[in-house]
């Protein structure tokens, strides 16, 4: 699905083609000619690209509070596995521009990620379908209606028998609400769930030794010890921006000297939590399973035979049992969601024995919908290949991509009569339903989401929908045959819940965009059951397989998503494509290398991808993702290979007795960072302890004379000890600044455009490397090498210390970037964005120009933020306040390891990290005088290594 | 030494000023020229790709942002400084051999310049601005920035140009006026009239005419030094690690005269044997043109091996990462390339059989031009490729479109140079006479 | 030998090279002319507009404020042009079947903007904000002109950098008392500049306005 | 004006001769006979010639020197001047570099000095000059081969048709013309 052919021609057709527009990957020209239809309805909304815009177009009634060229922000949310991400969009003369998390959240306080970034692209994606279809032909809404009614008076008759609803996780108050009407007017009728990375087995550890299923909610701002047995708690995933914020709190109290903050990892393959680890054990899916019962066995939790463990591996238990006696009640241990049922219990019960419950670790009741009792996707396969089935409507999930290979899917749609089909794209489900229905995007649809913690979001638009969509809640009204309206149904929830205060309180949840006091409150449990017994041990000694999420494309879901495909993958800084992770000993072993084609067999099932060396990863697991080979009809999404193909309803995430062989040829990757080694120079520091200061360059001299910076001067400081390397502030970045993708191909030539990189270091030796992540963007030096270079002072200095960029100055010379010693500067080679289709150029920022042709373009610190806020400041005759200018990178930040402010301010926050002992500057030998410092990593020696203990 | 007559006077001009009127091999000469047509065609072509769709065409990326264009910019510019160097040098120091090689080595400087620098305006990423780059009065009150080496370089270039060209030019009138007077058909008269400004050869004219061209030839020196002094700032006026050397500017003037050298060697052997000027352009200029390559080679190796040794003696962790990533990196090729090209052959010019003879000469030339060429790609490549930081280290492979362009500017070098040998006086006859008058030119046979 | 050319080739010679220098001068300053003609500025040029709107009659004769229409212009970048329904406030009560404004009526009948041509344009790369200019007492008229007496409205400026940069490099006799910037006649304060002497100085100070700021690229490109 | 006008009927007396010293000898008689109007013209410059006929002129050098100041002088103001009409930080670099700033200086002086030198040299030789009188003697074109010539110009005090040819016999050319003007020819 690349943009561009590999060989001259097709970057011709690159740069000259709109089919071909690398801001969109792989949109064939037909969605091209649906995205002008979309643009109808976009019509006037000024597009921001170099072109003079000629005509002007004013409102025919202007809606109240929209001030035409004037941000206004709405809070809302948008959804991943159902969980609600709080957000604000910002939007201009009603088109949202920009998602930023809502600080205001009881729970997340802003926190957001990668995918909460990218799901604007998400909504103004070309891709998704746009309008309703009838055995692949486009069809009327009105058809649709017709035809459901007849079907709902039909099933009317037999009380519902053989209607089936399959949906994705559910967390929407309102949807369970419809969903419990319709069962109840339909008995006989069922529904089942399909989310393919849902924690199912920790549910089922609960329903295990509590009796009933409960959401484990980690209190990581209380552990001052966390062990985390293969749970990538920092890593990408609905709880990825509450858990990383919890941990950055505890983490700031250990800097300032106030208790502990040691992580300790157990792991096959390198996670972000892994990288953030103090000590990280590399062990076998098998040894963490053993380590959690060994473990278990030392608290007496059981009296099993005890595992046999190597030597490290015992001596990293030794560890962490001394730091669980030293830490009790303010620890905590956590199995990962991979790991069966009995595990996870382990897990829990070990919780139990170091007082980690109601302290590190709470209880609350589930806040997804469940089906109750057995009403597992496997149960609706089977009642479909039975012919128990004569209705299946599937509401915004794609069975036929993620099922587990196990089950035949395929098959068993053929023998239901109607199938109906709710989704955002033409997916591999569409293509076998008789009715394809496009749903409302989160950002363009009513409806409301639980955060982790239970508390309610509403889902408001931000924008009329541009294409022939309904909401789920319409549509699954209409599937009983009824029409009501989203807003309504929404409403009605919340008239039933608040009675006669409805109104204001409505009110207030629109504009707060959650609803205050709806978490769900802790409980807790009383242990049931203690007789767990480990799970029987794989019996095979060969490779294992992990099986995971997708970093950047979770589940698959956001494969159309430019930003996301574009976007490196934390560890191996890989776009476009999942590879298959081996360890440096097995393809040494085997004589791989990164990029040679690997075939991936297992039972009758086999897989082709890219072999991936992974430092740090266990030598006999393989580790392949979900999300990729995607089979969309528009071509898109289907880079790398769909490992959903590799996973079995029994044993999702861990396979054993896989078959790995080369298959001889070899592919380039796009990768972002072809070399991972330090090399022995100090670009990440380190400090054994908070109070620690890095050493110290001696004073550069300089032939320039010493200039005395002006207030404001503007500075930016990176904490690496808070740096989780997830990527969000990358995609804000994109969103924020209309950074262009330009594709595989041109990735892979060294020519992706992103400002800000998040530099990903792993140092020898390969089995257990230490691991670190730097972002680089800017480093607006006060002595700027690539000014100097600029013919023709495009590249300049403001009087506040930014390093300025004015493109339509730039001549394209180039010398910037050749000088520039951190190479942050990005060239558009070709025209980017002239050919982009209407919708992306609706979704562009109007407050930052959209680069030509031929000209160099880099980090700004967000220019144009400090000079709306310098505006407004000077409206009102003052000063611009400590955190008012928020740059998007440190916005996103879910750490808050960026902070950005006026380093001539006592005051700010940017200056007192500056005076921090940590402080340095990157390349400090270069003199080049960088705004831009880093916090040094914090990596304290634990008990053993200083020979204690 | 026999006594000057006036036959070997006539001699002389028979043998160089008929050339332009009656040239002795037309239809070689065509197929040259049609040759260099299409090589200039090919040069349109990638032009005109790379203008119409972006630098994107190139193998240009982020950290290599620079590739063949501004290393062939500086190897070209390189070759261009021995023509104006020679002559110049010669005639202050009252040489008589110069006069058979001034004239066309003048002419290679004036061409090669201009292939150097057409080379900076096509790699821009909007080349339809470059006039950005002069100063003039414009409504944005915006002027160059004149602290940039490119700055620096568009100043030098041209004026370099302009100082050839005109000391080309006043160099050529009187030889012009030569064939004027030989001419018989009306077009070659009014032409050769035209370019010789009505030359009579007045006493008075050769007085003033004698002062301009010495104090021109005593200007273009230090010109000649300082201009690709500049070209060499284009580099270390960067902080990257392999650029920040000072001994750039003796090193890039010393091995562009090198490279100069070379090609006005290739350059006269072909002549010599092509246009039968072999009583011209004697063995004892091939033995001059010998001893300069060899004299300048030396010198550029001492700049080879001071960069290395400064390295070492510094002991800078990024200069030393540098330096281990020319003999050892990706590109070591092109490092050792250029050593063995340069400085191997070299070698053989001790011997003055290899001096005088003009295949070996020629020969020896070639590889050093081929091996200045591999040091300017190595220069610039293997810096960019692999600067400060590890996590944007990146790679180089040029685009079958640089090399298009590339091989088209040699068209566009030799296009023009072949009208020159075709039409223009190769050889400055009446230099050769005066030589002769003052007996410094015996007649042999 | 005789002689190529005659007598008077010489002086044929001389005139060409003569000319051709004279050429290349003359050229190049009627090139500067272009650029800066009002062919290229736009200055002066009346645009085709969907409804022939005369400010001369609203602002000059009916005296309307242009913050009525223009309600954008004190809080926020652009200035804004109004809704249909700002126009028809008063057209529903006056000329409300003038064939002259049949297109605002069908805006507004079938709820389709009107599609005005811009008068004032910057390129895209340029970004201007009314509210601050707005804020600190730089009148209409200093970059629209006497609009109030544009029976068709035109480009009053050549909004070329170089004046943008005229103000921004000197502001201070830019400026008049804030609450009056959509005054269109200041001729007693060009008349006069002695009477309010210091005035454009006193803002700038009180708001610490540093002119030398003022020109910083990002001012206006971002 | 060291030639005749246009209004001058006659423009002088040429006498041709075959080799170099043969015409450095009979422009040195020519000198002891005291004429004074004299040009030479030869294929290759003769420095005895500049000797004899006193040809020195030293504005060359000047207009050189001249000019190479001026470019020089333009080409600072001009960058300084730039930088303080729109004085702009350049990564913390003084406003007037002085060291960057010489370079430019230096390259215009160059320019200036050429510029000067070689238009200077033409414009005082009044060149280009197509049409000329001695281009009408029938073997002038030899001049740029291997003949030599000596002129004595019709202004000089001494001049008369007999008189000058007479001594012009004397110095045994291979022959001898009387130029006359276009002028007096139409």
């Amino acid at each position: 699905m690349s943009v561009t052919g590999s060989d001259e021609l097709a970057r011709i057709l690159a740069a000259e083609h709109p089919a071909l527009a690398p801001a969109l990957d792989g949109v064939a020209r037909r969605s091209l000619l649906k995205a002008m239809a979309a643009s109808l309805a976009l019509a006037g909304l000024p597009g921001c690209d170099w072109r003079p815009d000629d005509d002007a177009m004013p409102y025919v009634n202007t809606p109240e509070n929209v001030q035409p060229g004037r941000a206004k922000w709405y809070a809302s949310a948008v959804t991943l596995n159902g969980i609600a991400q709080p957000i604000l969009g910002k939007t201009y003369t009603g088109r949202p521009v920009k998602l930023e998390g809502n600080p205001d959240h009881p729970l997340t306080r802003g926190a957001g990620d990668v995918f909460l970034q990218a799901a604007l692209l998400g909504l103004y994606d070309p891709e998704r379908s746009q309008a309703p279809r009838h055995l692949g032909r486009p069809a009327s809404w009105a058809a649709f209606d017709a035809a459901m009614q007849a079907n709902a008076r039909a099933l009317d008759q037999v009380q519902g028998e053989g209607f089936r609803l399959l949906t994705g996780a559910v967390t929407s108050p309102t949807l369970a609400r419809q969903i419990g009407d319709l069962t109840r007017r339909w008995p006989k009728a069922r529904w089942h769930v399909l989310e393919p990375t849902r924690e199912d087995q920790r549910i089922a550890a609960a329903q295990l030794i509590f009796g009933k299923s409960l959401d484990l909610h980690f209190q990581l701002d209380q552990a001052e010890t966390i062990v985390s047995f293969d749970d990538d708690l920092l890593g990408p995933g609905p709880r990825q921006g509450v858990q990383a914020r919890l941990w950055a709190e505890r983490r700031r109290a250990f800097q300032a000297g106030q208790g502990g903050s040691r992580l300790l990892v157990a792991e096959p393959t390198p996670s972000l939590t892994g990288i953030r680890a103090d000590r990280r054990l590399v062990a076998s899916p098998r040894a963490v399973a053993d380590l959690v019962q060994a473990l278990a066995l030392s608290l007496g939790i059981h009296d099993a035979p005890a595992p046999t463990l190597s030597a490290t591996a015992q001596e990293w238990l030794g560890a962490v049992s001394r730091e669980l006696s030293e830490k009790r009640g303010r620890s905590l241990v956590s199995v990962g969601p991979w790991y069966p049922p009995e595990v996870q219990a382990l897990g829990l019960l070990i919780n139990e024995k170091i007082g980690a419950f109601s302290k590190t670790l709470r209880l609350i009741a589930p806040i997804q919908a469940l089906p109750p009792d057995d009403r597992s996707f496997a149960a609706l396969v089977a009642d479909m290949e039975a012919g128990r089935v004569n209705t299946l409507a599937v509401l915004d999930a794609n069975p036929v991509y993620a099922a587990p290979a196990d089950l035949v899917v395929r098959a068993a749609m053929d023998k239901v009569p109607l199938r109906l089909h709710a989704g955002l794209y033409h997916d591999e489900t569409a293509a076998l339903c008789h009715w394809n229905l496009p749903l409302e995007h989160d950002l363009e649809t009513w409806s409301d989401a639980r955060a982790l913690d239970g508390t309610v979001s509403l889902l408001q638009p931000l924008v009329r929908p541009f294409y022939s969509v309904r909401s789920r809640h319409t549509l699954l009204g209409n599937f009983a045959g009824g029409s009501p309206e989203a807003r309504t149904v929404v409403q009605d929830t919340w008239r039933q819940t608040w009675g006669s205060d409805f109104d204001a309180r409505w009110r207030d949840a629109l504009y707060s965009g959650f609803i205050a006091g709806s978490a769900e409150p802790f409980v807790t449990p009383t242990v049931t059951n203690r007789t767990v017994i480990a799970p029987p041990r794989p019996l095979s000694q060969a490779l294992t397989l992990a099986i995971r999420p997708d970093p950047t494309l979770w589940d698959g879901r956001f494969a159309t998503n430019a930003w996301l495909q574009e976007l490196p993958k934390p560890i191996t800084k890989v776009t476009w494509e999942n590879v298959i992770a081996v360890s440096p000993a097995l393809a040494e072993a085997n004589g791989w290398k990164n990029g040679d084609q690997l075939r991936l067999s297992l039972e009758q099932r086999a897989i082709q991808g890219t072999a991936w060396i992974v430092p740090g990863q266990e030598r006999d697991t393989v580790a392949v993702t979900c999300g990729y080979g995607r089979d969309l009809e528009s071509g898109a999404g289907q880079g790398g290979y769909n490992a959903f193909a590799l996973t079995a309803t029994q044993e999702p995430w861990h396979r054993s007795g896989i078959a790995l062989q080369a298959i001889g040829d070899s592919e380039t990757v796009a990768t972002t960072e072809p070399v991972h080694a330090m090399d022995g120079f100090d670009f990440v520091r380190r400090v054994a302890a908070p109070g620690a200061s890095v050493a110290k360059e001696s004073k550069a001299e300089s032939f320039y004379p010493e200039r005395k910076p002006d207030s404001p001067a503007w500075g930016m400081s990176i904490d690496l000890d808070l740096c989780i390397g997830c990527n969000a502030c990358v995609t804000a970045c994109d969103a924020e600044n209309n950074v262009p993708m330009v594709g595989k191909d041109l990735v892979a030539h060294g020519r992706s455009m992103h400002w800000l990189r998040v530099d990903h270091y792993a140092e020898d030796p390969d089995e257990e490397p230490s691991f670190a992540f730097q972002p680089v963007p800017c480093m607006h030096c006060e002595q700027a090498p690539c000014e100097m270079g600029c013919p023709v002072n495009a590249t300049v200095h403001s009087s506040d210390g930014l390093n300025l960029q004015v493109y339509n100055r730039c001549i394209g010379t180039r010398t910037c970037s050749a000088y520039c010693p951190y190479k942050v500067r990005r060239f558009n080679w070709f025209d980017f964005t002239g050919n982009d289709p209407e919708p992306i150029r609706a979704m562009r920022n109007p407050d930052v120009t959209v680069r030509q042709r031929g000209v160099m373009e880099k980090c700004t610190y967000c220019v144009q933020r400090i000079r709306a806020a310098r505006i407004t400041a000077d409206i009102e005759t003052r000063d611009v306040r400590d955190g008012e200018v928020v740059t998007a990178c440190q916005q996103a930040c879910p750490t808050q390891a960026i902070v950005f402010g006026n380093i001539l301010d006592p005051q700010a926050a940017v200056t007192q990290r500056k005076a921090n002992a940590r402080d340095y500057a990157l390349l400090e030998e270069a003199n080049t005088k960088p705004r831009t410092t880093y916090l040094a990593r914090i990596e304290p020696l634990d008990p053993v290594e200083r020979g204690e203990g | 030494m026999s006594a000057p007559s006036p036959e070997n006077y006539a001699v002389v001009t028979r043998e160089v000023d008929t050339i332009p009127i009656a040239y002795p091999h037309p239809v070689i000469w065509a197929i040259c020229f049609g040759a260099a047509l299409v090589l200039f065609t090919l040069f349109l072509i990638g032009v005109g790709a790379t203008f119409r769709y972006g630098i994107g065409m190139w193998g240009n990326d982020i950290p290599v942002g620079w590739g063949i264009a501004i290393s062939n910019y500086i190897w070209f510019l390189g070759i261009g400084h021995a023509g104006t160097l020679i002559s110049a040098l010669l005639l202050l120091t009252g040489t008589s051999r110069r006069n058979a090689l001034s004239r066309f080595a003048e002419a290679m400087t004036l061409f090669a310049v201009i292939c150097a620098g057409l080379y900076p305006l096509i790699h821009l990423g909007r080349p339809w601005l470059f006039y950005w780059m002069a100063p003039y009065p414009n409504s944005m009150t915006i002027e160059p920035q004149f602290r940039s080496p490119l700055a620096w370089d568009f100043f030098a270039v041209l004026t370099y140009l302009t100082v050839s060209a005109l000391f080309w030019y006043i160099g050529i009138i009187p030889d012009l006026a030569a064939v004027r007077d030989r001419a018989r058909k009306r077009w070659q008269q009014v032409f050769y009239g035209l370019l010789s400004l009505g030359w009579r050869g007045s006493a008075r004219h050769w007085a003033r005419w004698d002062e301009a061209y010495r104090l021109t030839a005593v200007i273009a020196i230090p010109l000649v030094v300082s201009v690709h002094s500049e070209i060499s700032l284009l580099f270390a006026a960067g902080p990257i690690p392999g650029w920040t050397s000072t001994v750039f500017p003796p090193y890039f003037v010393l091995g562009a005269a090198f490279s100069g050298f070379a090609v006005v060697s290739m350059i006269s052997v072909i002549l010599r044997h092509a246009l039968k000027l072999g009583d011209l352009v004697t063995e004892r200029h091939l033995d001059l043109l010998g001893k300069l390559l060899l004299a300048t080679g030396l010198m550029t190796a001492y700049g080879y091996w001071s960069e290395v040794f400064d390295t070492l003696y510094g002991g800078d962790s990024q200069e030393l990462a540098t330096l281990h990533d020319r003999i050892a990196g990706e590109y070591a090729w092109s490092y050792w390339g250029a050593l063995i090209a340069n400085f191997v052959p070299l070698q053989l010019l001790w011997w003055k059989r290899f001096r005088v003879n003009p295949w070996s000469l020629f020969l020896i030339g070639l590889a050093v031009a081929i091996g200045m060429w591999l040091e300017r790609y190595m220069l610039l490549v293997v810096t960019l490729y692999r600067d400060y930081l590890v996590s944007s280290w990146g790679h180089y492979h040029p685009s079958v479109w640089e090399w298009m362009i590339f091989v088209g500017m040699i068209g566009v070098f030799l296009a023009p140079f072949l009208l020159f040998v075709r039409f223009l006086p190769v050889i400055s006859a009446f230099e050769v006479k005066a030589a002769i008058f003052k007996g410094e030119e015996p007649r042999h046979a | 030998m005789p002689q190529i050319f005659t007598a008077s080739a010489d002086t044929r010679l001389r005139a060409v090279l003569f000319g051709i220098v004279f050429a290349v001068i003359v050229g190049m300053l009627f090139l500067g002319d272009i650029l800066s003609s009002t062919y290229s500025t736009r200055v002066g040029w009346v645009r085709d507009q969907p409804v022939p709107f005369s400010h001369k009659h609203h602002v000059g004769e009916l005296g309307i404020d242009c913050r009525y229409c223009h309600a954008g212009v004190e809080i926020g970048a652009e200035a804004t042009l109004p809704a249909t329904h700002v126009c028809m406030t008063c057209h529903s009560q006056i000329w409300t079947n003038a064939a002259m404004l049949a297109p605002v009526r069908e805006s507004l009948a079938q709820n389709k903007p009107l599609l005005w041509h811009r008068v004032a344009r910057l390129p895209d790369y340029v970004y201007f904000n009314h509210s601050i200019h707005v804020a600190r007492g730089v009148p209409c008229v200093t970059c629209h002109g006497r609009i109030d007496e544009m029976p068709l409205t035109v480009q009053a400026q050549t909004f070329q950098m170089q004046w943008c940069l005229d103000c921004h490099r000197n502001p201070a006799p830019r400026l008049r008392p804030a609450d009056q910037v959509t005054r269109m006649d200041w001729s007693d304060w060009d008349h006069h500049p002695e009477r309010h002497d210091g005035f454009g100085e006193a803002v700038m100070q009180a708001h610490h306005i540093d002119s030398t700021k003022l020109i910083d690229c990002d001012v206006c490109h971002r | 004006m060291h030639e005749p006008g246009g209004d001058q009927p006659i423009f002088g007396m040429m006498a041709e001769f075959d080799r170099p010293e043969r015409l450095v000898e009979a422009a040195r008689q020519a000198r002891q006979a005291r004429f004074r109007a004299l040009d030479a013209y030869s294929p290759f410059p003769i420095e005895e010639l500049t000797e004899i006929l006193e040809l020195h002129d030293n504005r060359v050098p000047i207009l050189t020197a001249v000019g190479g100041f001026l470019g020089a002088a333009l080409g600072f103001t001009l960058q300084a001047y730039t930088n303080l009409a729109f004085p702009i930080d350049i990564g913390g670099r003084p406003l007037i570099a002085i060291p960057a700033f010489l370079l430019i200086t230096f390259e215009l002086g160059v320019l200036g000095a050429v510029l000067a030198t070689i238009l200077g040299m033409l414009v005082l030789n009044r060149l280009p000059r197509l049409h000329h009188p001695v281009f009408d003697v029938e073997t002038f074109h030899l001049a740029s081969t291997d003949k030599f010539f000596l002129i004595i110009f019709s202004i000089d005090r001494r001049f008369d048709a007999e008189g000058t040819r007479e001594f012009l016999m004397g110095l045994r050319p291979h022959r001898i013309d009387l130029l006359t003007q276009p002028a007096a020819r139409s």
